[in-house]
């Protein structure tokens, strides 16, 4: 395990005090940690959000892009350099909003990227409207008679869609978490890890207190995590038990492994076409 | 038949084969020394509808597809009836008898009709109702004195890979047309010398495929859409064995963040859509050059507004180009104004987005996109320059400051995976670090200096842009009583009228600007100053190139010839014009 | 301290509460007959960072929240630092003593601390440290000879529906703030009349949804992006009982789409987006266009590119306005200047829109959505104008041609739900019934007429639109030295600049463009002409506007004050660059 | 049943001659038939796309939008004149590629709108390119090493996101078709009916012998529409036997419902404000 402060910046997060993201920027840099992976070889993505600063505050190449666009961005990072760990960190509202789409389809394509959402049920950025992952009934500044969508369900959708690791954390349990990003990042394929990192501004209802009452590990409850069936009945309990931990794990080749172009490796590093070698393609205009 | 070259229509409907048809014929006249320029003229519908395709074919460069055909080869009723009337005098309608009928008094005096049994004698070489297109090709092989073993060259090199019966089938059918032609009406008298020296057929989109493929091109994504799709269809064919990744994505928010994505760890990166696509893609346009990454985006464009005319061609999108994404920042509008050019603006468009870190737009037409033309073999130079601009190098322990000010407004570029030069790329505003200013450091004195300095660094890239690539120069001659002023893909059908005007005796020039962003305002300002009068020739409804000139120069265009209807200029349109222009002074 | 006005600044971090110590003070002022200007200058971060506000309180119209404070209340130690250096000679530094310190020569001659133990002051009221903020706002109050009664009254409608304890610590807390400095400190000698003529205290947002609402609007969908989102929030908190549809959904795409999904069955819709969100809209807008359905949407600018500087002020997307989406295509482009333009412009960009069957823009800013102004009452006309434009009304038994191509290219609307008139709405070139001409019916000659006539109808409307809508108009002395341009949200801090220059001895005027689409190419050509020095004033760094003028009239303005740092203008500033431009002539 | 030339329009579809959108057409048109639907009270709304040119050619009202947009657009129409039957109709590409976003973000609002998405695994109009439900391996013109993402589940993410008919026909089988569409149009809420419509000119995989071979009918296959996990095990055959047919059925109250303006009916009937109802709004800014 290599130190912690290998992935130390200057720059200080500027999250409120007591935010679930300080607890998911310690889980990362943890499980980088103990993956021993340097630095240069993490690239950290997100997109726009409380939750999306979060690769500012981290030793490692980053790219901090526009709101929603953080899965697509980094796929073709990683579809450019496999070698790289791509994570990517981000917000309910930028990636299981107005990011759906991209999420959807990265995940069928089982690129080798680990995803962490910071999911506090509510916009924060922009100061407190619903997000698509809050609850029926949710009084917010845009829904003042509470929301009337049924919630996005992320780790129901991530197993019909093809991610190949499907998981849940706490910002109330860091280590727990840690663990199950660092399972993801180690695991070839794409790697879902939905965090419960409560809002403390915006978010009055779903706060560590309501999640501590609820969450229970997988774990340690006979929960067989190569069963599609027991991962969705797991992926369907909201209430007063809620899981969280390793939902379901499979193995697929990934995206890159089939990707024809990919055999040589990281794209820069790949010599331009010689002319001769381009003679039989101009050949075929003849 | 003027000297020296011919025009021939096909036409039929949807799934009758004729864009095949045109690129045999094409080649066949490219192999027998002859210069082509062809246009396809099609619609939405997959099957049915009116499909017709013209070529000219010539012992010179030729400008463009011309207007009338001297030979008709209609595939159904519907081509017999729109376009027989059309066909120039001296010319023919070669038909299928069995199937077609000349109604009286449908043809121009002095143009032929000439019946071939085309479905019996197709049949005896297969049931596909294309083999009658072969049989057509034949004939008019036979009518043009053309060599016959030229077409049984190119059907040979398109079905190669086929079965040897379809190719025997193939040329079987093209020789029985040949020689029907031969018994039953002989040539026409077309003065055409044909020569041994073959060059290569292309279309724009090709052309720019190989360009950026020959020029280094590491990844293009795409989403498909007409007429761009053709770009995504060679590159995925030929450019993964030179290890390119070509992917479709979901969307063109995808295509082009994925792109962004691929650049930023240091793949040479392009995207290629049309106008509705590029709408889609705008916002991560102005990410791209906020976070000072390369990546050159082809625009061809199609006749608009919104969905509009998807199969025809228009100049409708510069303004979008020119606005695309909220904001002041640095990028590049290039307009190639042929198929050559679209070669070789790839790699300068790769090269300009490397070099300044910025979002390089092409922005082509369907026109262009798609038509097909040939050029001299020695157009295609193999070994295109590639740069890739300032890079950082090996960390000298330091810490690396990504968007570090300098003079050029470039900063060195870092790729992951390197030791030293961990840095984020963000579109908030930064510091040089790339450490973001908006969250707790915004307003205050300090940093309202470096939002101010950040943003005169990249502004100041395009000054130096600007310096890098030429102005634009008159073509023809100084002293001229017009100025014909347009851009892209109108370039040679501007350049054929120019030449038909000098032909009629008046003097004419051509001012055709490639590079939109930045702009030449000097030199385009004095240049038309100079001018005695001036046409601009757009297709499009406003005139947005005239307006660009009038917002960068102050000056007035005031004669316009604008289309809007989704067909390509003739070049009798814009001589028109230019005498109506020249008469009224 | 100027006679008749005092300006008060309000610092410290986010979360700290200053946003509704603004507030609070403004309509204590407004209640007290004065006229306010507000801004508030902050930052992303939600918590922590620095957070300052400044209000401009006096007899006349506030024209701009002014630049030096004569009050200064820092919540925190980063804002004494920042700011008391910069307090206005006469002026004062009301501080928290238990907290704050005020170092040896941070404050200029002439400029007096005032210590207040606000902390176990407030604690008497209650553990919020906000109650520290209402302390310091009772003893501002004594310090300007304001009534205590006025902030108690809005303290008790602020907190009226909370416990009676909190309003009772809020006015105990205050009155303690008031006490204590009247027992210490006493009145500044403040010039000000008070009157008991109150006026409404206005945000831009504010205004826009509610002029909406009162203008009929029955749909508005957004996503939350500053600085639109007060739009979304106050509308959904009023309109629904009115029987609009206030909707957040999952992105800009689908924002506009359902608006225009309700628009084209007969709702009146408007959305509301800042630049990022616009991009993604673009492709919409002119899909609004071409079906023929009106649509509004609210651009509120914000500094850029890309993310930018979310929580600053520019005027940068007024190019990405002008070149949304591909092709040619009627749209309007509305720029109110102040908040009461705020109120009417958006019933008459619904007006526009219904009329003209048209999307409209209305580009505001960050500055103009967001800052707080006091309007006189009676500005605001609860019975606004709506028009709906021409509806086919019940079907007479012919078919009916939803795109008739009419002079002024409007076409009768119908609705679904109403019987024979079932029409489809395209996005493809469409005859004057809807059917698309793309699929079989493009390039055939009678139909290269239906695309020409289409493209005339929709762009037709252009010309009426423009005659429809005012041309702009000098303010200020025809015969000025120096004629200041600008658009949008800059008009009222010109018009005070333009006064100043006044006083001292230089005469200007001023010419503020409201409608940038159509454009009084004419009636600003000729003004501009007129003028003898002219000066364009923007927040962006090209000259957007500028270029627009030039582009539209050939006119090159050549003088400029360009800001690009995200701040706001001061008055001070535009007056020293055009004393700088008129010196030099 | 009202006579089903009550739907027919001049226009003559154009598609390719076998197509399977034909079926589709006569599918909703029927459905339409069956439920005694006057043309004026049906807006069509579709993309772009060969199948999305299905409004032209149905009398109705129609929107005939931008690609990937239909959802938006009908959702809008929606919540703004609910009384309307909104039938959305369009391509795979447009409704589970670019589209993706919508569909998701649409059935977990749970409108009253039928959705039917030609599903022919291809994009046709573009001359056929890959779909995001091509199968793997599949040869096309943007694929020609064949597919390698996982096909997107339209079934399967139709019942984790809350859409609340779940359906699949066969154009092969349009009565069978019909009555599927027709009840979902009958259903209060979200229901999607993904249609097998083969692209016979593009799609040489998935033609109508390769369906006719395979489809069974989950209404005679002892099938529960109302368990959803029976739902999601049939929603995951896909092989020798492929089901078609309702895979489930819910209700739930619809948004139209929940949603407080829309409690007086179509918006564009409600008076516009009085300015006396105004007045205690001007009075909130003093
Ligand atoms: C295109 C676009 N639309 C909207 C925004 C405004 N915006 C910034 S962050 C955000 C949502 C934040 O929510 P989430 O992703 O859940 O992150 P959180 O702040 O809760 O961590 C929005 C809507 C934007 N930046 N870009
Ligand atoms: C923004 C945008 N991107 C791309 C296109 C081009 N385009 C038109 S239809 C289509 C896909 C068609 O596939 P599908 O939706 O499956 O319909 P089908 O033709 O197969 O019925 C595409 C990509 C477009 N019109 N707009
Ligand atoms: S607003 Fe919420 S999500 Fe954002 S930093 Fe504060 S607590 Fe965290
Ligand atoms: S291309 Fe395919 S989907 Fe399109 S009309 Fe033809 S068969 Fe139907
Ligand atoms: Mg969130
Ligand atoms: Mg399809």
């Amino acid at each position: 395990m290599l130190d912690l402060n290998t992935y130390k910046v200057e720059t200080k997060p500027d999250w409120c005090p007591g935010c679930g993201d300080f607890g998911v920027l310690n889980g990362v840099t943890k499980a980088l940690a103990m993956l021993e992976i340097q630095p240069k070889n993490v690239l950290v993505v997100s997109g726009i959000g409380c939750s999306s600063n979060l690769p500012g505050f981290i030793k490692a190449y980053g790219f901090h892009s526009i709101h929603g666009r953080a899965v697509a961005v980094a796929s073709g990072a990683k579809l450019a350099n496999p070698e790289l760990n791509v994570v990517v960190t981000g917000g309910d509202g930028d990636g299981y909003g107005i990011g759906m789409g991209h999420f959807v389809h990265a995940m069928r394509r089982n690129l080798d990227i680990t995803y962490v959402v910071m999911n506090n049920q509510i916009y924060g950025l922009t100061t407190g409207q619903a997000s698509p992952t809050s609850e029926k009934g949710h009084v917010t500044k845009s829904t003042p008679t509470g929301v009337i969508e049924t919630p996005v369900n992320p780790i129901a959708l991530a197993l019909v869609t093809g991610a190949t690791y499907v998981a849940r954390g706490f910002s109330g349990d860091p280590n727990h978490m840690a663990e199950i990003i660092a399972n993801g990042i180690k695991h070839k394929g794409f790697a879902l890890v939905d965090v419960f990192s409560p809002c403390v501004t915006f978010n009055k209802k779903n706060t560590y207190e309501w999640f501590r009452e609820r969450v229970y590990k997988l774990e340690e409850a006979d929960h067989n995590t190569m069963n599609f069936e027991a991962a969705m009945r797991k992926a369907h309990e909201w209430g007063p038990k809620i899981p969280i931990g390793l939902f379901y794990k499979t193995e697929r080749p990934t995206y890159e492994d089939e990707e024809p172009a990919l055999k040589m490796g990281p794209l820069h590093k790949q010599p331009f076409p010689k002319a001769e070698d381009l003679k039989p393609i101009l050949q075929t205009f003849f | 038949m003027k000297d020296g070259e011919v025009t021939l229509r096909f036409g039929g409907a949807a799934g009758d084969g004729i864009a095949s048809m045109g690129e045999t014929f094409a080649k066949v006249c490219s192999r027998s020394g002859l210069h082509v320029s062809e246009y396809n003229s099609y619609q939405s519908a997959i099957r049915g509808g009116h499909v017709w395709l013209q070529i000219r074919a010539g012992e010179k460069k030729m400008l463009s597809q011309g207007e009338y055909a001297d030979i008709l080869v209609p595939l159904n009723a519907q081509t017999m009836e729109l376009h027989a009337p059309e066909v120039a005098s001296g010319g023919v309608v070669i038909y299928n008898s069995e199937k077609l009928k000349i109604r009286d008094g449908l043809l121009k005096q002095g143009v032929r009709g000439l019946p071939v049994p085309a479905t019996s004698t197709a049949s005896k070489y297969g049931k596909n109702p294309i083999m009658q297109n072969v049989v057509a090709l034949g004939g008019v092989i036979r009518l043009l004195n053309m060599n016959l073993d030229k077409l049984s060259g190119v059907l040979q090199d398109t079905f190669g890979n086929k079965a040897k019966a379809i190719v025997d089938a193939n040329i079987g059918a093209a020789t029985a047309g040949y020689d029907y032609v031969d018994k039953n009406f002989g040539s026409l008298n077309a003065k055409l010398n044909f020569t041994e020296t073959s060059r290569p057929v292309m279309s724009g989109n090709q052309a720019t495929g190989f360009g950026a493929l020959a020029a280094g091109l590491k990844f293009y994504a795409a989403y498909p859409m007409t007429p761009a799709s053709s770009i995504l269809h060679w590159l995925v064919a030929y450019a993964p064995k030179f290890g390119t990744v070509v992917k479709q994505a979901e969307d063109e928010l995808a295509v082009i963040n994925m792109a962004i994505g691929a650049a930023h760890v240091g793949a040479r990166s392009m995207v290629g859509t049309s106008g509705g696509g590029f709408a889609l893609m705008t916002e991560a346009v102005g990410q791209a050059s906020m976070s000072e990454t390369p990546v050159v985006i082809v625009e061809s464009q199609r006749a608009g507004p919104s969905t509009g005319l998807p199969t025809k061609t228009e100049q409708g999108d510069l303004w979008q180009a020119i606005g695309a994404s909220q904001g002041d920042y640095p990028k590049v509008i290039i307009a190639p104004s042929n198929v050559r050019d679209c070669y070789y603006a790839a790699g300068e468009a790769l090269n300009i987005a490397e070099k300044y870190q910025i979002p390089v737009i092409i922005l082509v037409d369907l026109y262009l996109s798609e038509h097909i033309e040939t050029i001299e073999a020695d157009d295609i130079n193999l070994s295109v320059p590639i740069e890739r601009g300032v890079l950082a190098g090996p960390s000298n322990g330091n810490s690396y400051a990504r968007y570090a000010v300098t003079e050029t407004g470039v900063s060195p570029r870092a790729f992951p995976g390197e030791a030293g030069h961990e840095y984020v790329a963000t579109t908030d505003e930064h510091d040089e670090k790339g450490i973001i200013v908006s969250d707790v450091l915004a307003g205050i004195p300090e940093h309202i200096e470096t939002r101010r300095r950040q943003m005169e660094k990249r502004m100041s890239k395009m000054n130096y842009i600007l310096k890098d690539i030429p102005p634009p120069r008159i073509w023809g001659p100084e002293d001229a009583d017009i100025t014909l002023v347009g851009w892209g893909s109108t370039m040679q059908v501007i350049k054929e009228a120019v030449l038909n005007l000098g032909e009629k005796g008046v003097k004419a020039n051509q001012l055709h600007i490639k590079y939109l962003m930045p702009f030449h305002a000097k030199e385009v300002e004095e240049t038309l100053k100079k001018s005695k009068r001036v046409l601009d020739v757009e297709a499009n409804y406003t005139g947005q190139l005239a307006k660009l000139i009038r917002a960068e120069t102050g000056f007035n265009i005031e004669h316009r010839l604008l289309k809007y209807d989704g067909e390509p200029f003739a070049p009798r349109q814009i001589v028109e014009k230019a005498l109506e222009v020249t008469q009224h002074a």
